[in-house]
């Protein structure tokens, strides 16, 4: 893989009339990193994964995955090549169990074309759904249908679900939001010391200075879609504008989340 | 694995029916012989509610599949059930497969109107069609099987045996598909496409599969159909009987693949003798029955079956 | 010439009468989310209801030219009456059930209705012609045509206007546009969702019952007359985009002057050509000419 | 083992049902239990279905009060008094053969008449053969019945469909030799697509040089029919041709006669006279009506007309149409011909004797003489009738100039298809 980059996005800009999602952000990722997105509300962190991962597509600009243009791709393609991700907003099987849930992103990554006739349910697979959900201490919840789960536990099992199909790329949408304060840094440490086993690189959009100052190695910041810092984290975070614009002012742009609605919905 | 609990007793049951069969009354056999062939159909439609799809042109499917085993019996003279099966199926998968590229792309109503705008046409071009009479439609020559040709009321517990056969064995069939991964990923449909998407599973693919698979059950519902009335006309094609197929479904249940089998014997029995004991008001016993399950029995008739495991067990 | 005015004329006359049908349908989708079936019942009963005051006013000798407004009237009545009983009785119990389990419960209360109106009205045909009669006929291009047909135009057109009026000029019809626009939000606004559901079925009942009522003079009234006028109805309204009222009017006119088209110059295809062109216009635009496309927030 | 149990209480109570429904005869002669199809409920019941059964209710009463007259004055059928078991015929045709099914084998019935629609009659005909139960179709018109196959335990008592085509065309000719043009709008199903394509050819036939102009077909149930009639005034024919009938027939009158359809041109009804009492003076005068056989207003003036009619119109208060004829003549050629094999044997015939009677029977009904001769006798053929409409002041409304045309004049020999006899030029027609 070219220098040892595993994700470069050039140029890439994307906007919803009058609302700019994203301009020209150009970014560049080695694996193995463990790489914070900070930003308010509009400032276009979610819409940075959608367009990665091709849920959305820029109206300029490319993505490259390992050398690859993935920029064309659908997410089911983008997906296939390794890059996964969890959902600010937990996209599980409702009606299903948590197991369930787990077990069909196992199986999944494991039939590149799934079988009408093989029961999903084998020993491996659910010996290996097991495994993760106790990583991710869920295993009281395991045989519990999806719906009638709190939030935080599905914020788990969406992050769980993103885990499995050994990634080579993760990129977690404020994979705290929603997690009471008390349990934050320990649900870090498990999905990082998760991630450590195999060396995956991890991007992570968080509101949470404190999660963002302790995991991550590296910080981007964006403003209306641009990004205005880029570097270690105490540099970017220390940075002036980034205080200004960034940190501790969550109020300050609360306009923009109907932005950002937009721009995702 | 090799046979699950469910399967088992399906399996059971199905040599329960064939062992009561020549006991039945003669009439009951028949009713139940329509019932079953359009359990099939029923299976079809509640393995696509299972994704969340509604189909209201499965007639599409039914009449194709009666139509292809009506003409490749007076037309190519096959007289044996079983390659008149194999026919009607292949025919309703082909066009399922080809309809599934596009059907595949809508959901909720748009996928149910979509469907009824296919079996619509297809219904309007038989109607047109003078040569295969029309409205009136046209008789099957009493079927064979493998060389054994029986006559009169054997040959009708044949079709009998026949349809109950297949009736079971697909449902233990989609019992086994819906276990499935595919399987799963249908149920995962239902709630999330998204998701699914993203963990690298086309749902297209998923789908379409299963409108064929759908169709392919309808197909073999309309071939027995047509087997057990000896005749076949365009009314099998009609939304009506679209509606009706979804209506059973949705009144038998969509939780247990047995629940079609016992929801459309028992609304054959409702209507026959609704029509008998009220044939002036039969429409109204039927519907007020199918809305006293839709408002007091959410999970359809299967509920009350699940009651009694629950308490047994 | 004279065969393209005929079929100007004719799909006008079909477009409007589409448009009435099916503009309580699409009201009620829009708002609620609910293809009611037994529209084609409302439309049933309002055929009956009409033609039975119509041979009754005019079996009493009542002025002619009242007899409108009485069946018209009539029509309006049974179908809100119904409306709110079908609402209060069956669909309050299930709002947030799966939906098509709604629409299987209006199936059935279809069934329901249809032997009920034969319990009512019996089975013999009802032959209110004396409005249908009494406006006569105008000469074009030496075809001549039924002045109440064209009157169907006027009353479409007078119809569409009023909606639109209704939903965009009058505080009532604005919240509606909200309710449609998004439920949760509207309902978190404080607007009553429950009572707006309840007003909007029995005016969208209503509607389908003056459909019937307005046709009950050009045809015969028999029972099923409504059976055809739901997968109809549906089939405009999924055309124009569900839930849309431009959409039902577009629709209307599309599959109206198709169908005329048809008549005149191959009568075999008008059988299907109603749902070709549902095939069609659903192929090229899967939510319909006017539908909205709803992506998920993710 | 649910399903087992389960099916095993479907049965159960299934069985219980019909032990009760069964009703107990106590009668000293063992009742002869007939099962009797027809629209009970849909568009067909008020013109057809409902008409048909008040004719077998009057006919039952009539025959077990031994009230009719000569040759049918004995009670019952063989002295049997008559048990009848009802049921609808809407609902298709797999519906239609389940409810057979459960006539003859869960009712028990001895035999069944019924059958409005062709496509229920096509479907029921091979069942007849197979359960071994003589059945009567009375009403359904399509001639596939017989020519297409042949049975044993199956009758047709109601001509096909044919005759009224051929002499809706006769008559025509008659009226005015000098027609240049045709149109035609007929319902577009089995009934109406074979009417029209009757007339075409008769028309074609006796007048070769003639032209055809729009050929509609609206939806069966249609209603509303602006366009058509639109594009019927663009086609300017002569002569308009129609085989709707019920509330379309109605509704096309009404619609028509509203547009001036009617006016200057000849329109053909051939099921008019079902609807005729009840449209009144709104049919216009000079439709030619038909009533697919010598039936209702075309029926002759003999005995058991004169004992049938009044009868009917009193219980009823609407004159009798030939739905209620065709019931009556379904009803006495079963009497017909089970007395006349009762006679060549001793105590009751048996089915097969009854078969034997009544294949090939000439006999009398209120519509005249009934001839089993088409199908090897199993097929009954009538004279035929047309006439115009005229509203009269008191008598409200009647036929005039009434055409008969001799049965064997409109209907093709034994053995010969109606399709084939028609182009052929009627060989063999003796009018």
């Amino acid at each position: 893989m070219s220098d040892g980059l595993i994700l470069e996005t050039r140029g890439v800009s994307l906007s919803f009339g009058a609302v700019v999602a994203a301009q020209d952000v150009s970014v560049a990722v080695r694996s193995g990193e463990a790489v914070g997105i900070i930003g308010a509300n509009g400032a276009g962190k979610t819409t940075f994964v959608n367009i990665v991962t091709g849920y959305l597509k820029p109206d300029s600009g490319r993505i490259f995955y390992g050398g690859e243009d993935i920029t064309p791709l659908s997410p089911r393609d983008i997906t296939r090549r390794g890059i996964r991700r969890s959902f600010q907003i937990p996209q599980l099987f409702l009606d299903l169990l948590a197991r369930e849930n787990l077990l069909i992103a196992i199986a999944i990554a494991e039939e590149p074309s799934p079988s009408p006739w093989r029961p999903l349910d084998t020993a491996s697979r659910r010996a290996e759904a097991d495994a993760v959900s106790s990583r991710m201490g869920l295993e009281p919840y395991r045989d519990r249908e999806v719906r009638v789960l709190p939030q935080g536990v599905r914020k788990l099992i969406d992050i769980a679900m993103s885990l499995t199909g050994r990634p080579r790329l993760l990129l977690l949408d404020e994979p705290t939001s929603g997690i009471s304060a008390d349990e934050k840094f320990e649900i870090m440490d498990r999905v990082m010391n998760a991630l450590k086993e195999t060396a995956v690189t991890v991007l992570f959009v968080e509101h949470d200075m404190e999660i963002v100052e302790r995991y991550a190695r590296r910080v981007i910041a964006f403003f209306d879609g641009r990004v205005i810092a880029d570097g270690p984290t105490a540099q970017v975070l220390s940075a002036a504008d980034v205080r200004r614009y960034v940190v501790g002012t969550e109020i300050y742009r609360r306009a923009g989340a109907v932005g950002e609605a937009n721009a995702v919905g | 694995m090799a046979f699950d609990r469910t399967s088992l007793l399906l399996l059971g049951a199905l040599i329960a029916t064939l062992v009561a069969g020549p006991f039945l009354p003669a009439w009951f056999t028949f009713l139940a012989t329509v019932a079953l062939s359009k359990a099939l159909v029923v299976l079809g439609v509640m393995l696509l509610m299972r994704a969340g799809l509604v189909s209201f042109g499965q007639g599409l499917y039914y009449g194709i599949g009666a139509y292809g085993a009506g003409l490749a019996a007076n037309m190519l003279g096959i007289r044996d059930a079983f390659l008149l099966l194999a026919l009607g199926v292949a025919a309703s998968a082909v066009v399922a497969a080809i309809v599934s590229v596009l059907l595949a792309r809508y959901r909720d109503i748009f996928f149910a109107m979509l469907s009824l705008a296919f079996s619509m046409i297809f219904y309007g071009l038989l109607v047109r069609s003078a040569a295969l009479g029309s409205t009136d439609g046209f008789n099957l020559p009493p079927a064979n099987f493998a060389g054994w040709s029986p006559v009169g009321a054997t040959g009708r517990s044949a079709v009998f045996m026949l349809t109950a056969v297949l009736a079971f064995l697909a449902a233990i069939g989609a019992h086994r598909y819906l276990k499935s991964t595919l399987g799963m990923i249908g149920e995962a449909i239902r709630t999330n496409e998204i998701r699914v998407e993203y963990l690298g599973a086309s749902v297209r693919r998923a789908i379409q599969i299963k409108v064929v698979l759908a169709a392919a059950l309808a197909g073999a519902g309309g071939v027995l159909t047509a087997l057990a009335a000896s005749h076949i006309d365009p009314g099998l094609a009609y939304w009506t009987t679209s509606g009706e197929f979804v209506f059973v479904a949705l009144l038998s249940g969509t939780a247990h693949v047995a629940a079609p089998l016992i929801g459309c014997m028992l609304f054959e029995l409702i209507r026959t003798f609704a029509v008998q004991y009220a044939p002036y008001t039969w429409q109204m016993v039927v519907g007020a029955s199918m809305l006293a399950v839709i408002m007091f029995l959410p999970g359809g008739l299967w509920s009350l079956v699940r009651m009694r495991l629950r308490r047994t067990a | 010439m004279q065969q393209l005015i005929a079929i100007l004329v004719d799909g006008t006359v079909y477009f409007s009468w589409l448009f009435i049908v099916s503009l309580g349908l699409t009201l009620i989708y829009g708002v609620m989310n609910i293809l009611n079936i037994a529209h084609g019942s409302l439309f049933a009963l309002g055929a009956y209801m009409a033609a039975w005051v119509i041979g009754a006013w005019f079996a009493g000798g009542l002025p002619p030219a009242a007899s409108f407004l009485a069946f018209a009237v009539a029509g309006v009545a049974v179908g809100a009456v119904l409306g709110l009983v079908i609402e209060r009785g069956v669909l309050t119990r299930m709002y947030g059930s799966d939906p098509i389990v709604i629409i299987l419960a209006t199936y059935a209360v279809f069934l329901i209705l249809e032997d009920v109106i034969t319990l009512v009205w019996g089975l013999d045909p009802y032959l209110a012609y004396q409005p249908y009669a009494l406006l006569g006929r105008v000469q074009l291009a030496g075809i001549s045509f039924s002045i109440y047909d064209l009157g169907l135009v006027v009353t479409a057109l007078v119809l569409a206007a009023a909606s639109w009026y209704a939903l965009n000029r009058t505080r009532q019809g604005k919240l509606l546009l909200v309710v449609i626009h998004d439920r949760e939000v509207s309902a978190a606004m404080g607007i009553n969702v429950r009572l707006k559901f309840t007003m909007t079925f029995m005016i969208g009942a209503a509607l389908g019952a003056l459909g019937g009522a307005l046709s009950a003079p050009g045809i015969s009234v028999v029972p099923g007359v409504g059976v055809d006028i739901i997968v109809l109805a549906f089939a405009v309204t999924v055309v124009g985009g569900l839930g849309s009222i431009p959409g039902a009017l577009v629709g209307a006119l599309i599959v109206g002057l198709c169908r005329a088209a048809a008549v005149h110059l191959m009568p075999e295809a008008e059988l299907f050509v109603i749902y070709s062109v549902m095939a069609l216009v659903l192929a090229v635009r899967p939510q319909g000419l006017f539908g909205r496309a709803i992506a998920r927030k993710i | 083992m649910k399903m087992q149990t389960l099916l095993g209480l479907l049965v159960a109570a299934a069985l219980a049902v019909t032990m009760a429904g069964q009703p107990a005869a106590a009668q000293d002669e063992k009742p002869i239990r007939i099962g009797i199809v027809t629209f009970l409920s849909g568009g067909a019941a008020g013109p057809f279905g409902i008409p048909a059964r008040n004719a077998a209710e009057i006919t039952v009463e009539a025959l077990n009060a031994g009230t009719i007259p000569t040759p049918y004055h004995k009670k019952g059928i063989g002295s049997r008094p008559i048990e009848t078991v009802i049921i609808d015929e809407a609902g298709g045709t797999t519906k239609q053969v389940t409810e057979y099914r459960n006539l003859v084998q869960r009712h028990q019935v001895d035999l069944v008449i019924g059958y409005i629609s062709s496509g229920d009659c096509l479907a029921i005909a091979p069942l007849a053969d197979e359960l071994k139960k003589l059945t009567v179709f009375f009403d359904c018109g399509t001639p596939r019945i017989f020519e297409d196959a042949k049975y044993t335990y199956l009758f047709r008592t109601g001509p096909t469909a044919t005759m009224d085509s051929v002499g809706a065309a006769l008559y025509v000719l008659h009226r005015n030799p000098k027609v240049a043009t045709v149109a035609g709008i007929n319902q577009n199903y089995a009934w109406g697509q074979d009417s029209w394509t009757d007339f075409r050819a008769s028309m074609t036939v006796l007048k070769p040089e003639i032209k055809v102009g729009t050929e509609q077909f609206p939806k069966l149930y249609a209603g509303a029919y602006s366009s058509e009639i639109s594009a019927l005034q663009v086609a300017n024919a002569d002569v308009i041709h129609s085989s709707f009938w019920g509330g379309d027939m109605e509704a096309f009158v009404l619609q028509g006669a509203a547009r001036g359809l009617f006016a200057n041109r000849a329109v053909v009804l051939t099921t008019g006279e079902t609807g005729m009492f009840r449209l009144g003076r709104q049919m216009p005068d000079g439709t030619i009506l038909g009533g697919r056989g010598p039936h209702g207003v075309f029926a002759p003036d003999n005995a058991l007309n004169k004992w049938f009619r009044p009868l009917y119109e009193q219980r009823y208060q609407t004159p009798p149409t030939y739905p209620s004829y065709k019931m009556v003549v379904a009803f006495l050629g079963v009497k017909a011909a089970y007395e006349k094999a009762m006679a060549g044997a001793a105590g009751h015939p048996t089915d097969e004797q009854v078969i034997a009677a009544f294949s090939g029977l000439e006999y009398d009904s209120p519509s005249g003489k009934v001839s089993m001769v088409l199908g090897e006798g199993h097929q009954a053929i009538q004279e035929t009738a047309y006439g115009v409409f005229k509203y009269d002041a008191e008598k409200g409304a009647t036929i005039t100039e009434i055409v008969r045309y001799p049965a064997e004049c409109v209907n093709p020999p034994n053995g010969v298809k109606s399709e084939e006899w028609i182009k052929g030029g009627f060989k063999g027609a003796k009018c």
